[in-house]
């Protein structure tokens, strides 16, 4: 059986079925946007945009595009009813306050302890861009970080220790990748779920952090 | 579907503990929820730390639930309003604990709070007695005093319309420290004067986004009392 | 001549001839409050209340009072046109930025020095109270205080210490008494005018601060 | 009688001198004030500090003024969007400096400027590259950062409506920055798509009391541009 890892859709899909109805919920731009298709209307999870969007809609018809709406990633998006604006600063103190639910953030790495690095590749970096994450990092209840399993070249993003400039330190609980799912816990990276043709061991091997299975 | 609304005062006061600390909307009688103060009387929690801005009149309200011995601590920056005799008695007979704080510091402390935002500095109340004991710093020329972040376990918020996501409105002078509150405290009840439909607030015009609120209330009233 | 001192309203009065078109100031309670009512509507001056007010207008008709619309002292106001609210961050946002042109606050004594005391009357105050006072004096861009040149028993509120609890140090710009007007600079107290009836020596006789006249 | 309007956006550029820090509204192209943008180009300033949370497009606005050597440094969060190529270039070969600050920083440090909070702390960027050299505190188990406040000498700021007293609306997500920036700024100019008469704007509707505003000018235009 070959392994049936998850494309961009899939890991989407595959963290937009673990958001319960009622979360207030900041998507971060890359996959995790795409999160939001995934949630169907008729579970009400109300999504946050850092530039001052509350209860973000699906995108609209191209007829129908409002151009002063725009979402973090700067695309046009919609409202939906009950959806309401604030400024950067009252937008910020959601995030910074503890008051969204859960944060999702594409990273490069996520270490063991639950340290995230997804914002620069380098010290070096000549123009390093961070965005909204390093807060979204730290301020949200929980945040969970969507990326793929390995590089392009084969080696772990899932580490003992981040190679690249920090985000946050200790901030994920949990990951999703195009291979598996794991919660970062005190004992480090616990398998919650395994795609299809491939086994612990498999994963194992793809991962330069120690794996756990659950208690 | 989200639904904050819940069917009364009572259900409202759900979980209260004793020792919390609660705090109360409202500058003077306007913006105050003194339905959801009556359904804290009611309710029965004790050892309270309520914070408001005054600190309550007559024998009702705030008062009444310092009469009861319900309040050991009370934060607020205007204590000595017209008619405050019952919190007056109790302080000067060592009953109650005030601290007092300068107003502007303490919407500050609080919008701090809802922020996240731990610590700050302000050069409010410098080489004042109300900044004994405090850190201080000088920073850009200016003397400054370190305050602290001031959350609540509760709030107690009057506004104006909502919806079943806790979306707010207020009236007039009647926001004043309500919206502040809402974003500051663990649980936040809101009483409001009618519940509309989700989209009935225009998008613009929501001063509370519902990621504040928790339970939400209609006790339609007359207006402004006490 | 007898001394021409004036009462509470001309207090207000004098305060009011000082203050030109286009400032945004807060008025305490007390006399100060009494100053809006010698502004001429004509004159555009934006009168805010701590309570998130900007824009209060005369007291309404009995007939008219909007039960929800209130100043700083409690008492029913009216809200003009181009007025607005502000929550109560927001308004000691305005207050503590250094945003009002204008702060006019009662007090028990100004130092000569600019100390201003005018919130407590003693360290044993059995509920000391102290409002916005504090946040007032140090934010506003030019704080005014308004009392009595002596107090009932003839003591001097023009100090060279301040006795009393202070509210701010060197807080005070200009000093707005019943006898006389005073500005607060390097030098200490410097009269700007006197009340028909008195001369200088009759002034610095009713006052414990040494003063001067203008250079 | 107060009235902030000016007659074009040259006479809203009025003594903005070279050096000066000047805050830009906007979060990408959505309430970006283009037109004020283009004014400062004409007026000439150098060596400025521009704080906005991008760092302009292709080659007009921020970007045209980067490439005319006009910006001597650049504080924001994202300075690498699609198409900034002009940045890139002036920042690969030394030629601007960069701080870069976390967007919910440098948000609330600019609501600091405007608040009278000279410094406060901050779990954000605690242990990270963007923390080194900032004195820290662990503050209630967390650990933080202290960050100061970032006032601007001007703020270039677009609404939607406006009135002769400054007071001011957004439209929809155009607000970002703007409000923010209003009133941290010692001299705050705003363009408007149009201005009404005073008390036209629903007195709960006011996102900026004119307060904060210096000069408005109105300049109608199609929508985001860049």
């Amino acid at each position: 059986m070959t392994i049936q890892a998850r494309d961009r859709v899939g890991m989407a899909a595959r963290v937009a079925a673990d958001i319960p109805e009622g979360w207030w919920v900041n998507l971060g731009i890359g996959i995790p946007v795409l999160v939001a298709d995934h949630v169907p209307l008729d579970r009400e999870v109300v999504f946050h945009s850092e530039n001052g969007v509350l209860g973000m809609g699906p995108a609209p018809a191209p007829d129908k595009v409002n151009p002063w709406l725009i979402n973090a990633g700067k695309t046009h998006v919609t409202l939906r009813q009950g959806g309401s604006y604030v400024h950067h600063a009252d937008s910020f103190s959601i995030i910074r306050g503890g008051h969204l639910d859960l944060c999702v953030l594409g990273a490069f790495e996520v270490a063991q302890n639950g340290d995230i690095a997804n914002w620069s590749r380098s010290d070096n970096d000549f123009a390093p861009a961070v965005g909204g994450a390093m807060d979204l990092a730290v301020g949200a209840k929980r945040l969970w970080a969507v990326m793929e399993h390995t590089t392009k070249t084969g080696e772990s993003r899932l580490v003992k220790t981040c190679t690249y400039p920090l985000t946050a330190l200790g901030a994920v609980s949990r990951v999703y990748t195009n291979l598996a799912v794991l919660d970062v816990t005190e004992r480090g990276f616990v398998v919650v779920d395994i795609v299809p043709g491939l086994d612990f061991a498999g994963l194992q091997e793809r991962t330069a952090a120690t794996l756990h299975l659950p208690a | 579907m989200i639904d904050k609304r819940v069917a009364n005062v009572a259900a409202a006061m759900d979980g209260i503990t004793d020792g919390a600390t609660v705090l109360v909307g409202g500058f003077g009688a306007v913006g105050q929820p003194n339905q959801l103060i009556d359904g804290l009387i009611e309710q029965g929690a004790r050892d309270l730390t309520i914070v408001a801005n005054n600190s309550g009149v007559a024998e009702f309200g705030l008062a009444k639930l310092m009469k009861l011995r319900r309040v050991r601590k009370i934060i607020c920056s205007f204590p000595r309003s017209a008619g405050s005799f019952v919190f007056e008695e109790l302080y000067r007979a060592g009953e109650i604990e005030l601290e007092l704080v300068p107003q502007g510091t303490l919407a500050e402390r609080m919008r701090a709070a809802g922020a996240g935002i731990p610590a700050f500095y302000t050069p409010t109340a410098f080489g004042t007695k109300l900044a004994e004991g405090k850190p201080t710093a000088e920073i850009g020329g200016r003397n400054c005093v370190l305050e602290y972040a001031l959350p609540g376990d509760v709030a107690l918020v009057e506004a104006w319309e909502g919806d079943r996501w806790g979306n707010l409105t207020y009236k007039d002078s009647g926001r004043n420290f309500n919206p502040v509150m809402a974003a500051a405290a663990k649980l936040t009840i809101v009483q409001v004067q009618r519940i509309v439909e989700l989209g009935a607030l225009p998008p613009e015009a929501v001063v509370t986004p519902g990621v504040y609120v928790d339970r939400l209330v209609a006790v339609p009233h007359e207006g402004p009392q006490g």
